[in-house]
Formats: structure tokens, sequence, C-alpha cells
């Protein structure tokens, strides 16, 4: 659905995407992993218009598109990487959905508030935290805001930009869980950034390895650890295994005290 | 044996509301590495800078004690706390991107810690650069020609040089990729090994605790709630501990 | 730095070019005939073909660009015009008194950096009532008028006391008064500038970790925040410099300085455009230099910027 | 993560010399204000009247702070002169904000090569110092109150032009700003609501401060003798007249001059205060 | 390149000078004297009437006014005027300072220099000069006017001996040479060992040019000076009355007068109407004026020619009291009624007046236009007030341009012809053409004019008296206010031989006691 050719960008005389072509199927999940500065942000501000990319085309439902521009701008929605600072202090939550319900005109205009707020609530947020400000809820609060920002734009594809790296372990749980949740519901669309490769596990369906700028490994998750050739692919693959490992150790415990959950 | 760090019924936060460290009580051994975990603004920062002296105004501590290494901290003149720090209490920050003065070459960062710490320069620069495993060249380059994991190990190398007695890193990895990440705590490790120093790691990740320390501080809400073998925090009887643990182990097993 | 010094000079050009083509509007559209002043100075009665003859010797009888090249040509031999008051070349009678401004203006620049840094340090003292006091009589310094503490100074040091006298004639001695008149509201208003950039450097991660080292508040100034403000505080010089430059005129008219702001005050009640105009030609000629050597400094303690600007 | 919560402005308030001299900064206004608007209230002789039997008095019944050379009452002109000195700086920074605010935002909006061509020309100005250009404007119109108006916002606006550009695009280099627009705010909006929010406290800062200096510059003119001119009650002017009896007649110089003081003073604490309310930077304590 | 050497050539420029500084105070019998502004000239193409005067110590004037405002001898012996032929006898045995006898050829080298410095002041034909001997010489006036001679007591009309420089390097037959001259500082002037008459007192005369008026007063009584030389009105204000500094004044010989536009285009045209003229005459109180002003030493005037001055008398002219009422009947008679808002209104238009002042520059006359715009107010009428600093600002931009109801004047009839202000001031027949906007028109120029080309003295002073009376009474194109003296201030022990021409205030014969 989503087809990205050729594309190159090039600033402070360093190449940051080197000729970069990746296709996404509808409702797929992409993973985009690699090293800090390999381009992984870059691809992903490409894509919703944050960055113009100097070469290269990208074409959605086979229309070529301008991302961030035209009908794009909604088709294409980005959740950014630090939920506090792309939320905007002047607006409560509710308000800030509702800005983009209002934006792109979804829904009866006497309907949007309520459904604002029916969309956070789907989100696990409580009731009393629609009409505060943001910045007075926590990091996985103000994610879940985002996301349900995002999602109101009813987008076909939703680009996440490390969207666990700010947050504590139990927030980044809960957003995973929603992730999921999302997926199953609504069967988005979705190409995560992350730099690591751990939590992409209970996401994507694919991985696509970043380094230096160009893809260099493009496999289904399932066979991500067994088949991957390349040398930062494997350093990725053998974090998963000691954390697997590792874990073995932290969940010896888990039979004999049960029931206790997440955050 | 007397503990290196002694941390009594500490309490921080502002004169005349509720404080934000609680009533906080820890030892730190000599050579001991120990974890500090928590979910975010559970108040591990404010304890790391609390330790090191480094409280901003208007906060300070209310009431408690801290004696590290037989020297009580505990209401210190600026001068005593100058005196401690480098020497017998030294920290690594989160965003390591900042934390080097950038105008000032690598080498001359360094070079000012092995004159505080009383060493010789160019020996002990080599030496901390080497084992933190980075080019002697980076001495002649400004922070901003650093990658941020170059960094930080500049900072670990620093904390060589300075062989404090005792070594908080507060979230040293926050912000880097998975694999850089495992090059930090390798080389924190390296560091703790040669200095001796006792290791306060501070994160709310348990899997990168795991690879420093055994032993695991659970912070929440201003208070510690346990003080167990990382392992044993799935059966802790504080919720907080527990919900970590879990967390992890979720995030780590695959689904 | 040869290289950064060429492309700043690049870049000056087209300001400079501005910058005469605003100086010589101010005069080409002056209200006022020169030819008409220039006869008044004569104290003659015109005859027509006098008028047009000087029109014809003043180019008036061209069009605006023409004559604003041929005015850009003798600008830059330092050929401004003749003085309609007193019928000298205005280069000299502005070079008669730059010495003297230029002697104040820098006395009053270096009294007020030494200003600054004490009101700027001592107002981050750790001492809260030390702080306090520092920064409130910063904020009553930089609101006292120049010309009434002026008038203060005179009355008590001068009037009361005895030391110094009104009418100087531009012996260092007489410097002292209006150096200090000027250089304490401008070494308050960068004393300011010195106290926000040093606690924005104090809010820095990297100075966290320089006193996590354990190094001394002097050394944390000296070592870790002053190559850090330099720059910025360098283009805070160069402005205050400029301010200095028009403040000059103030306290020059009060305590009698024979510089420039005695000429400039003159010219304005004359109506002396070619005056008016080679004074703002000199003035931005000397602002514009010292931004640059501000911008040399802030270029040369910022190795970010060094680089970028050597590689690219 | 604590520092997050720590920096709200809330936390802080009462806790800074910030706040306490704001209050006296705006109780000092306020004061100026009551004392401009007194005398619609009470009678107060008319400040051109002349007692020329009583010149040069000191403070008395009759003439509370004195009177000046030609015998009129210095508390009167002080009064009249609320509206003219303070209404004239207030008149120049409107004058300053009318060009530069426009000239900010669309150089910051617009960017590209209409950004550069506007900064080029604000710097053109800016080449100058300030006060020089002012001086050269006024000889070129002559002087008078105008003119030293005109001199002074034409010489101060490109400064605030390019203050106002850098806070707007700092503004809308904001991660929610941006966000907000790809959300689908229009650009309209994101003006409106994310951007012009985060312009106006700092813009207050910069107005109020700005407002001081430019009351400096205009009664140090109107003293020079090329600003607001005689009989006009005008502090600067006031101070001008003043200076050949300061020996003899004290009170006519303190007066005017601690008048143009505390109203500097009143701005400049106004100024100080809200930066410091602004200022969300914990500074480390060495 | 080119600018550093041009700073650094003026820089040390100025350090050099600065010794000649501290040098006044080491000569002995050295009198220092500030004076407002620098005149003292320059450039040989501009050296004009104006730029002349300054240089009064160093050159001196063919004849000098005495006592009576006659002229008396000084270079000039002799002279005699028939039938339009001015025969001359020279002073013998006076040399120019470089050596140069002053005899009939350099003689009338310095009166032809006027054509040269484009000043046609005394109007003298240039082709008529002939050398009757070695020290007599004649000529003829231009426009046949009987008063060259005593137009020859203006500073202004000093003889220059032959020099290339005579910026640098005048040369007079004057009692002083010059020292040396740091141009806008000050100009120092030595005693000319070899002068020809008798010697002066002061050994070494230093002129200190120090624009503001208050810093003038300052450095006086800081003792930096000795002695002021242009005193205004407010230093007299403010002048310490314990003794510190001394008074000196001439006899009263400077007019305050308001010129009035009576040729003026709207909105400026409101003068024409004698009737308000007069009822601004009316409403000014003098009294009052003159006990505030100028130390009470200045006069309610009558005219703008002091009555002693020529024994012109002053019953030919009547005056006008304060009177309030009348001038409000006559506003009222004139169609100007009292509005709402205490301005009178004439068919919708306001009562506003555009009042310049002042020349030769406001200081002269401060506070007066803030009283006088006080008075008016008393009787309904608005001023626009303008104060201008400078004579040819006044000039330009009012004067000539006619922009402006009432011109405030302060100045004097400095020479000894009886005509010489009038028919500058108030003819269309100058060279310059006159000044048009007050000029009552032909009968005062045919008055004036008559008055420069009669054969007595006795009647021109009777067409001067008809003039002046013409001017200030019955056409009424001046409001006559003040009559003032001229001033010094000095400090105590210092004795200053006054003048009723300020030019001619002999400072060399200053007599000091307490040196």
């Amino acid at each position: 659905m989503l087809d990205i050719q050729g594309l190159t960008k090039t600033f402070y005389g360093r190449a940051w995407l080197r000729d970069v072509s990746l296709s996404i199927a509808k409702g797929e999940v992409v993973g985009l992993i690699g090293r800090s500065g390999a381009g992984k942000s870059t691809l992903a501000r490409c894509l919703t218009g944050l960055e113009t990319a100097d070469t290269g085309t990208i074409t959605l439902n086979s229309e070529t598109i301008t991302p961030g521009r035209g009908a794009a701008r909604q088709q294409m929605q980005y959740l950014w990487q630090d939920p506090t600072q792309s939320l905007s202090p002047y607006l409560t939550a509710q308000n800030t959905v509702l800005e983009t319900l209002n934006g792109f005109g979804i829904g009866p205009r006497a309907q949007r508030l309520k459904q604002a707020r029916s969309l956070l609530a789907t989100f696990d947020l409580p009731q009393d935290s629609f009409t505060r400000r943001t910045h007075a809820l926590s990091g996985g609060q103000c994610q879940r805001v985002a996301l349900a920002r995002a999602l109101a734009a009813e987008p076909q594809v939703l680009i996440l930009d490390e969207p666990l790296s700010s947050l504590d372990l139990a927030a980044q749980l809960s957003t995973i869980r929603l992730l999921q949740d999302i997926h199953r519901k609504r069967a988005t669309t979705m190409l995560i950034v992350s730099h690591d490769l751990a939590p992409l596990r209970h996401l994507a369906h694919r991985i696509v390895v970043l380094d230096d700028a160009r893809i260099v490994e493009d496999l289904p998750m399932s066979c991500f650890a067994t088949q991957a050739q390349n040398p930062l692919s494997r350093a990725y693959a053998q974090t998963l295994q000691t954390d697997q490992a590792e874990a073995a150790s932290l969940s010896a415990h888990r039979e004999t005290e049960p029931a206790t959950g997440g955050a | 044996m007397v503990a290196l760090l002694q941390v009594q019924n500490l309490s921080v936060g502002l004169p005349f509301s509720a404080p934000l460290l609680d009533a906080i009580s820890f030892d730190i051994a000599e050579s001991e590495r120990v974890g500090l975990v928590g979910a975010s603004g559970c108040g591990k920062s404010l304890t790391a800078g609390t330790l090191c002296g480094l409280l901003r105004t208007p906060l300070r501590v209310l009431a408690g004690s801290i004696r590290l290494d037989g020297t009580s901290l505990t209401d210190a003149s600026p001068a005593t706390w100058r005196a401690a720090r480098g020497r017998s209490v030294f920290q690594i920050f989160q965003s390591p991107g900042t934390a080097l003065t950038p105008v000032r070459r690598v080498g001359t960062q360094l070079a000012e810690a092995a004159q505080i710490a009383g060493r010789d320069t160019k020996a002990a620069v080599s030496q901390a650069l080497d084992a933190v495993a980075l080019q002697p060249d980076v001495t002649g380059l400004f922070p901003y020609q650093l990658s941020g994991g170059m960094k930080q190990r500049v900072l670990i190398a620093m904390a060589l040089i300075l062989r404090p007695r005792l070594l908080i890193a507060d979230e040293p990895t926050t912000g880097l990729d998975v694999l850089t990440e495992h090059d930090i705590l390798t080389a924190l490790n390296t560091a703790a090994d040669e200095t001796g120093a006792s290791v306060l790691f501070i994160s709310h990740d348990l899997r990168a605790v795991r690879r420093i320390a055994t032993r695991t501080l659970v912070m929440h809400a201003g208070r510690l709630v346990e003080d167990a073998d990382i392992a044993d925090l799935a059966i802790s009887k504080a919720p907080a501990a527990r919900a970590l643990a879990t967390a992890a182990t979720a995030l780590q097993n695959p689904c | 730095m040869l290289r950064f010094i060429l492309i700043r000079l690049a870049v000056a050009v087209p300001t400079l070019l501005g910058m005469s083509v605003v100086a010589f509007a101010i005069v080409a559209i002056a209200p006022g005939d020169p030819v008409m002043m220039e006869l008044r100075a004569l104290g003659v009665v015109p005859k027509p073909e006098d008028i047009a003859a000087l029109r014809a010797e003043y180019g008036l009888d061209q069009p605006f660009l023409l004559r604003y090249l041929d005015w850009l040509g003798r600008a830059v031999q330092l050929d401004l015009g003749t003085s309609i008051a007193t019928g000298r070349s205005v280069v000299t009678e502005i070079a008669m008194r730059l010495p003297a401004t230029l002697s104040l203006a820098v006395s009053a620049l270096i009294g007020a950096v030494l200003v600054s840094v004490v009101f700027g340090v001592c107002a981050l003292s750790r001492n809260r009532g030390v702080a306090a006091c520092m920064r409130g009589l910063t904020i009553l310094l930089v609101s006292i008028p120049s010309f009434w503490l002026a008038l203060l100074f005179i009355y008590l040091f001068v009037l009361t006391i005895g030391w110094g006298r009104l009418v100087s004639d531009g012996t260092w001695s007489d410097l002292i008064l209006p150096a200090l008149t000027l250089g304490l509201g401008a070494g308050a208003s960068l004393g300011r500038v010195v106290y926000e950039r040093i606690r924005a450097e104090l809010s820095e991660d990297h100075i966290r970790l320089a006193i996590a080292k354990g190094l001394a508040p002097r050394r944390i100034l000296i070592s870790h925040i002053a190559p850090r403000i330099v720059g910025p505080l360098a283009t805070a010089w160069a402005n205050t410099f400029g301010a200095l430059l028009g403040g000059v005129v103030i306290v020059e008219s009060i305590f009698g300085w024979p510089g420039l702001g005695q000429l400039i005050l003159q010219a304005i009640a004359q109506r002396d455009f070619p005056v008016i105009q080679a004074y703002l030609v000199f003035m931005g000629l000397i602002f514009f230099t010292m931004s640059i050597l501000a911008d040399i400094v802030v270029f040369f303690t910022d190795p970010q910027l060094r680089r970028t600007l050597s590689d690219d | 993560m604590i520092e997050r919560h720590l920096s709200l402005p809330a936390l802080r308030f009462g806790l800074r010399g910030g706040r306490f001299g704001l209050m006296m900064g705006v109780a000092l206004l306020l004061g100026f204000v009551v004392l401009g608007l007194s005398p619609l209230f009470v009678d107060i002789a008319p400040p051109a009247q002349m007692d020329l039997l009583a010149r040069l008095a000191g403070p008395s019944d009759t003439h509370p702070l004195g009177t000046d050379h030609l015998g009129r009452d210095v508390l009167s002109r002080l009064i009249h002169a609320v509206p003219v000195s303070l209404g004239a700086a207030f008149a120049t920074m409107l004058a300053i904000l009318a060009i530069a605010l426009p000239w900010g935002v669309i150089a910051a909006v617009a960017g590209g090569r209409v950004d550069m061509v506007m900064m080029r020309l604000a710097d053109i100005i800016m080449a100058f110092p300030t006060l020089v250009l002012a001086l050269a404007i006024i000889g070129f119109m002559g002087a008078s109150l105008q003119a030293s108006i005109i001199g002074i916002a034409a010489a101060w606006w490109p400064s605030n032009a390019r203050m106002v550009r850098a806070l707007v695009l700092s503004a809308s280099q904001r991660d929610f700003v941006r966000a907000a627009y790809l959300s689908g705010a229009s650009r309209l909006r994101v003006i409106v609501r994310h951007i012009l929010p985060q312009v106006l406290p700092p813009l207050a800062v910069i107005i109020s401060l700005e407002t001081a200096s430019v009351l400096l510059a205009l009664s140090a003119l109107s003293f020079l003798g090329i600003g607001a001119q005689p009989p006009t009650p005008e502090w600067g002017a006031m101070l001008n007249q003043a200076r050949p009896f300061f020996s003899q007649a004290p009170h006519m110089l303190l007066v005017p001059g601690l008048a143009v003081t505390a109203a500097v003073l009143a701005l400049n604490l106004i100024g100080e205060g809200l930066r410091d309310l602004l200022d969300t930077r914990e500074p480390y304590e060495w | 390149m080119k600018h550093v050497s041009f700073f650094a050539r003026t820089t040390a420029a100025t350090l050099l000078c600065l010794p000649l500084a501290f040098s006044a105070a080491l000569a002995e019998n050295a009198l220092t004297i500030a004076v407002k502004q620098d005149r003292y000239s320059v450039d040989p193409e501009k050296f004009t009437f104006t730029t002349r005067r300054p240089a009064a110590q160093i050159v001196e004037t063919a004849v000098k006014p005495d006592e009576n405002f006659l002229p008396a001898p000084l270079l000039f012996q002799d002279w005699d005027y028939a039938d339009g032929t001015y025969t001359v006898t020279l002073r013998e045995g006076v040399t120019f300072s470089d050596g140069t006898p002053l005899n009939a050829d350099s003689t009338i080298a310095a009166l032809k220099l006027y054509d040269t410095g484009k000043s046609d002041f005394l109007q003298i034909d240039q082709d008529s000069f002939e050398k009757l001997g070695e020290y007599q010489i004649s000529f003829a006036s231009e426009t046949g006017s009987a008063l060259v001679i005593e137009n020859m007591t203006h500073r202004g009309t000093s003889l220059f001996g032959p020099s290339e420089d005579r910026a640098a390097n005048p040369v007079g037959t004057g009692p002083y040479l010059l020292e040396s001259y740091d141009p806008n500082q000050q100009i120092t002037v030595v005693r000319n060992e070899a002068y020809w008459g008798d010697a002066p007192y002061v050994d070494q005369l230093t002129f200190r040019f120090i624009a503001d008026d208050n810093a003038r007063l300052l450095a006086l009584q800081n003792g930096e000076i000795d002695i002021i030389g242009e005193v205004t009105p407010q230093m007299l204000l403010s002048m310490p009355q314990d003794g510190s500094v001394v008074l000196h004044e001439s006899r009263p010989i400077r007019y305050v007068a308001m010129m009035t536009n009576i040729n003026g285009e709207a909105p400026f045209d409101i003068m024409q109407d004698r009737q308000v003229r007069e009822a601004l005459a009316w409403a000014i109180d003098r009294e009052t004026i003159a006990s505030v002003l100028y130390a009470g030493r200045g006069e309610p005037a009558k005219g703008i020619l002091p009555g002693w001055m020529f024994n012109l008398g002053d019953t030919h002219t009547d005056g006008f009291g304060y009177d309030t009422a009348k001038a409000a009947d006559l506003l009222e008679a004139a169609g100007w009624t009292l509005g709402s808002d205490g301005i009178r209104e004439k068919d919708g238009r306001k009562l506003t007046l555009r009042l310049v002042a002042a020349y030769p520059n406001v200081s002269t006359v401060k506070p007066m236009p803030e009283m006088l715009e006080q008075m008016f107010a008393d009787v309904g009428v608005d001023i626009d007030l303008v104060e201008v600093d400078d004579s040819g600002v006044y000039g330009s931009t009012y004067l000539d341009t006619g922009e402006a109801d009432l011109y405030l004047e302060f100045a004097s009839n400095n020479n000894t012809d009886p005509t010489y202000l009038l028919n500058n001031l108030f003819t269309t027949t100058t060279p310059w053409g006159g000044y048009k906007f007050f000029a009552p028109g032909a009968h005062v120029d045919a008055l004036l004019s008559d008055g420069r080309k009669a054969q007595t003295r006795d009647e021109v002073i009777e067409k001067v008296r008809a003039a002046h009376r013409a001017i200030v009474q019955d056409d009424l194109v001046a409001i006559p206010i003040l009559m003032v003296p001229n001033f010094a201030l000095s400090r105590p022990g210092v004795d200053v031989p006054m003048s009723e021409y300020a030019d001619w205030i002999d400072y060399g014969n200053v007599t000091m006691v307490n040196q």
C-alpha cells in the first residue's frame, strides 16, 4: 500500500538516507531498527513531511503523495518520540483530540467533542484527565493522548518514532499492549522506529535494519533471529537471546506468585 | 565492617511541604554494586543529586543523614562537598550529549579530572581511555565530534581517572541504542573493577540493572519500598517492585 | 580564520552598501536645498546663474541613483563634503573630535566590562542578601538616566568636593567622571547580561559534571563558563559600544568633553546636514567594525562553528 | 523526571525575588497612572501658570514640590508630564511594535528568501548605533517630540523585529507546534493557538524592558533639547530647564530625575520580574 | 589602511594639542574668556563679513565708535565725503604684523577683499578706488550712500593685511597676534609687542568656546575661566548672588522685539490685521519681564533703538503699556471671539500664532518665549512656539519662507550708521532684498533711502526717527518688548571695560586686582 522508492537525503554534508526503498502492505506492521544516526528518524520524518527528501518518490495506494501536504497530512500520522513535547501545553487532552477532528472535519461537528472523549476513554485514560492540560499528565498518559490524536485522524498509515524510549518500563508495556490492541481492532498499517529489537517482537511483522543510511536487512520477524545475515542484524538478534536468558532468571518465581499483573 | 555509604532517614523537598524523598535509608558497602530502580518521577535522580550535593534551590535536605566514607555530609559546607566530590563520590549523568563542556577539548577535561585526583595526567588519561575502548586521539576532539556512546565512555573514563569511592550512574544509557548500551555497561563494569569503587546504578530498566548489580533498591513515589536481590523482585511484598519485574519479564519474553 | 574573515567581509558588503544608501538618503531627501544652504553660508544674495552653477557643481540635476553613486565614489575617498556652519571639510570636523569621543567611549566600555563582571558574578553569590542587593542595584543603575547621574556627579564631585573640572579640554583626568557616568549605567546593563549568561550556563548539564568532579567555583567560572560566554558577551560588548557611541552625546554636552557630541548637537540645531551625514557614516562604520570583531570572537570561541566554517 | 514537576511556575511562586520586583514595578506604574489621572479628580494648578514672584521657591504648602525658574508649580508640571513622558514612550513602543511584530512574524513564518531579505534590511538599520541613528533622523527632521519619537522608533524596530522573529521561530520549531499542524490544525490556528501563547510571555518581557530603554532615550533627547520642546511639561525637558539652577533650586533637578528613574525602574522591574517568573531554569549551586 | 593612518594622525594631532591647554594658565597676566561658539574662520574661500569678526583682537577697523556713536579715527586718520566720493587720510606709522606698512596700496587691497569674500556689506564701488598719495585714498559708494564710513565701525569690516593663508596666519595691525587656534576648543592671542598704539594691559587672551550656557557659568564659578562674554538671561537668573560672580553692563542697547509677518500667506496671514498686532503689543507685561529677566537691568521698550543713541530721544514713539482689557477689545473688534477652550476664533479658525524664538538663538532670550506664551494665552491667543538655536535655521526655515507669524529677536544696531538696523531689516532695498515679510512698504523704504543719502547728520537722524516710528508704532511691524544692556560676567576682581557693541569690548584692557 505504502511504497517508498529511492529516497535520498543529505544535509550538513552527510548522507542520512541513501537510495532507500521500502514497501509496506496494508495492515502490516514494520519495525525499523538501527543504531542512532543510522537514518531511522530521518526516514520517518521524510514520510510525514517534517523533512523533505532530496530525491525519491512516495506513493500511497498507487498515488504519488507529498508528505505533510494535502490529503497525505491526514492519511499518514506521526507519533513523536517524546509525547510530553509533542502535546501543546495550552490545550486540554480532549481539546487536543478535538483539534484534529475539527482540522480534518471528521464526524458531524456537534458530535466531535463526544467523539474525542470516547476515543480517549478507549485508550484507558481516566475521565478526569480529559479536561486537564497535558503537562499535568504522566509520560504514559501523554503517549495515549498523542496516540488518540493520531488515530482520531483515521490515518491509513501510522508512523511511530521511538514510541517507547522516553517511557518507563510500565508505560512501555502498556503502550505496547495498546498498540497491539489498536492493530487488532483497526488493522492500522504501522511503521515503528526503534533502537531496540526487543519490544518489536510484540508488534512487528517485519523488521527492517538500517545501517549508515542504507537498508541492510529486511526479514519477517518470525525468522529474523535465525536468518539475519548482516553483522548488525546478528548483533540485534544476539541481544534477543541474552534477554531471554536473563528474563528466565527474573521469571523463575512467576509460578509461585501469580496474578499480580502489569501496571 | 562499616558501610561506605550510609543513608539514614533521608528526606528531601521544599520547606513546609510534603517531602519529595521520604525517609530513605540504605547502605552501600565497599565495592558493592547496587541498582536503584523505579518508575519515572519516583525520586531516583533526586536521590542521586542529594548524594552528590547537587540539589538545586529551593530544594534541600529536610531530615536524615548521609555518611560517606566516614564523613558526614549532612549539612556539609560547600567546601566539604567540594572535597568529597570527585574523590569520594562521582556521578555520571543521563543525557551524555550535554554533559561535557562543549568548548573544551575532551583531553583537557580529562586532564582536569586527573589534576583533581592528583594523578599523573598523561598516564592516567591514556590508561582510562584504553580501559573504555576509546582511541587516544579523542583527547584532541571537541565533544560535538563524538557520538553519544563515546561521550558516555569519556565520562566513564573520567570516573576511572578520578577513582571515586562511590560512583553513581544516573540512567547512563537513556537515549542510547541498545547496542551502544551494551558497550557502556561493559565499560562501567570495567571501571568498577579497576577502581574498586562502589556503584549505585540508577535506571528504570531492570534489564540494564541486571548487567551491573544484583542487589536492587526499588523506589516508588519518593519512598524506598524494596531492597532485595533482583531475582526476588517478582515475589516482593511491594507492589511497585512486583510491577517492575512483571513488566520487564513481559517485555523481554516473546509473547 | 582567514576564510572566515573573508566570508564575514563578503557578507558585510551588501550591509555596508545598504548603510551608505541610508546615510546618503538622509541628506538627499532632507528638507532644504543644499545650494541655498551653501549660499546662505556665504552670506550672499544668489543670482539665478549662481544657483544653476552650484546645482551643477553638486550634481543636483542628476537622478538619485547617479547622485548616490557619485556620492559613494567621493565617500570612499573620505570626501563627505563641507560643513555648512564652519566651512571646514566635515571629515576634518569629525576627525578633530573623534579621538575624544572614542577615548571616552572606549574607557567607558572598559569600565562597563569591569563593572558588569562584578555585578554579574556578585548577583550569583550564594549569599542571598548580597545577591539580592546586587540585582537590585543593577536594575536601579540601569534605570537611572545617564544625564541625571551626570548632574548628580557634578554636584557631588565637582561642586561639593571639588574634584574635576567642568570644562574639559580632553585631558585624561577630565575623562574620569564622564567615563564613570557612562560606565556605571552601561556596566549595569551588561551586568544583567553577564548574570543571565552565567545563570544559563549554571543550569547546563556540563556545569553539573564540573561540579560533580569537585571543581572549585572559580575554576568552573574560568575554565567552563567563561569560554562559553565570551562569544555572546563579545556581541554584547559590541552592542554596548554602539550604545555608548550614542550615549556619549549626552554626557559630553554635560561635562563639556570636546567630542562629537557637541558637534552633532550643534549640527542638529544648525541643520548642518553634511555633518549629520558624516557623523552617521563614521559612527556606523565604527560600530560595524566592532560588530565584526565581536563576530570574530564568537567564531574563535565556538569550536563547532570554527570547524563547520573552515570545512565547508 | 522529577525536575519536570519542579519547574511548574506555580511551585516557585513566592520563592524568588522576581515576584517582589514585579509587584513593586506594577505598584510604581500604577502610581504613575494614578498620578497622571489625578488632574481629573484633584484641583491642580495649570502646568504653564507662572507666578513670577515665587520663582525657584522650595517646597511649601502652596507648592508641595516648589516652583521652577518661572514660578510654575513643579508638582503640577511633574503630573502633567506623566501622560507626555510615559505616553510618548508607549506611543514609541507601539510604533516599534507596529513595524517589528509583522516584520518578525512574516519573516519567521515565510522563511527562505523573504526571511533573508527582510532580515538583511533590518541588519542595515541595526548596523548603526541606535541613538546615533535617532540623532541623525532628528537632525533631518528638526528637533521636536514627534521627531524624536520617529527617530527612536526607526532606530529601535529592527532589533525588536529580530527578537520577534527569533521568538516565533523557536516557538514554531517546538514539536507540539509541528505536531498540531500535522494532526490537522490550520496554519492560522497553529499561529494563534500554538505559537502566539508561547511568544506572548517573553514578548511581554521584551516590551517592558524595551519601553524602559525607549523612555530613557526619549527623556535623554528632551534633556538635550532636541526632544520635547518647552513649555511642554516633559521630565527630560524639565531637567534641561532645571540645569542652570541646580545649585539654587535642587528640587527642580531632583523631582523630574526621580520621576524618570522611577518610571524606568518600574518598567525594568516588571520586565525582570516577568522574566524571572518565566524562567524555568534551575541553576546548580557550586 | 587609509583609515588606520587617518585615525593615527588625528589622534597624534589631538595629543599634540593637549599641552596648549595648559599654556594659558602659565602665562603671566593672562585672561580666559568663555564664548559660546567658535566663529573664527578659516577657509580663505569663505572669508566673509561674519567670519572676520572673531579676529577682532588681531585686526582693526578703519574707524571706531566713540561715546556718542560717531565714528572716531583709528586706522583712518581723517575722512571727507563730498559729491559721492570719500577722501581718506590714513594714519601714518602703522604696520601690519608681517611688516607691511599700512599705506594707500595695502589699504585699498584690504578693502577690496570684500568682493573676493563675496560680501557686499559696505557697497563700495570696487572700480572707484584711487591712490591719491602714499597715505591718501579715495573711493565712492555704489548706492550713493553717505554712511559708508559709519558702517566701517562694524568689526566685520576689519582690514586684513596681505597673507596667503588668512586662517592660519591672519595679518593685522591689532594689539594681539594669533598664538594658537584649536578649532572648536579655543583660540589664544598674545600681545603684539610692535603694536602702534597703546599697549594693552593683558599679555595673553584665551577665548574658550563653550557651547553650553550652563557650563560657561559653572566653569566661571569653578574658577576655570575669568570672564563670560556671552551672557544669557538663564545665566543671569541662576547666577549666584553671593558676590562670587560679578556682573558688568553697558547702557541698554539691545532690543528684544517681535517682528510680525504682515505679508504672509495663509495660514500665516493673521498678523496682516493691525488690530491683532496692537492687541499683542498691549498684552505683554513688560514690567514683569524686565524685573525677572536680564537681572532686572532691562527696560520696557518703546522702540527698537534706544533713545540715547544718536540723540534719537524717546518722544517720537509712544509705546504700548500692559492692558489686557484693551488687548481683548482690540481682538474682539478684529472679529476674534473667545471660544469655549479659552482660545479665540474667527470663522471657525483658531487664533493660533506660530512664534519663532529667537534670533540669533533662543538662549539669548530664554525663558521669555514661555512667558510670552502665557501672557498671550491670557487674552485668548494660542501660541505655537518654535525654538531655534541657530540663526541660519531661523533664517532659512522660517524667515525666508514666511512660515511663522511672529519672530522674536534679540539684536542691536551695532555700528555707528543710524540707518543700519532699520535699513537692513525693514526695507526691500538692501542687496539681499530685505526681509520682505515684515517690511512695511515703500514709505519706509523711501525714508531710509533718503536718510542714507542725506548730507547732514541732523537730516539723517530726522529720517531715522520717522522710519522708527512707522516701524514700531504706526505700522507696528516690530512689537518692542525690552531694551537690554550688553553683559559680561566675571570673577571678582576683574574689571571689564564694557561697550554697547559687544564686538568692541576691549578685553585687552581688562584690569585685574588679584590675579
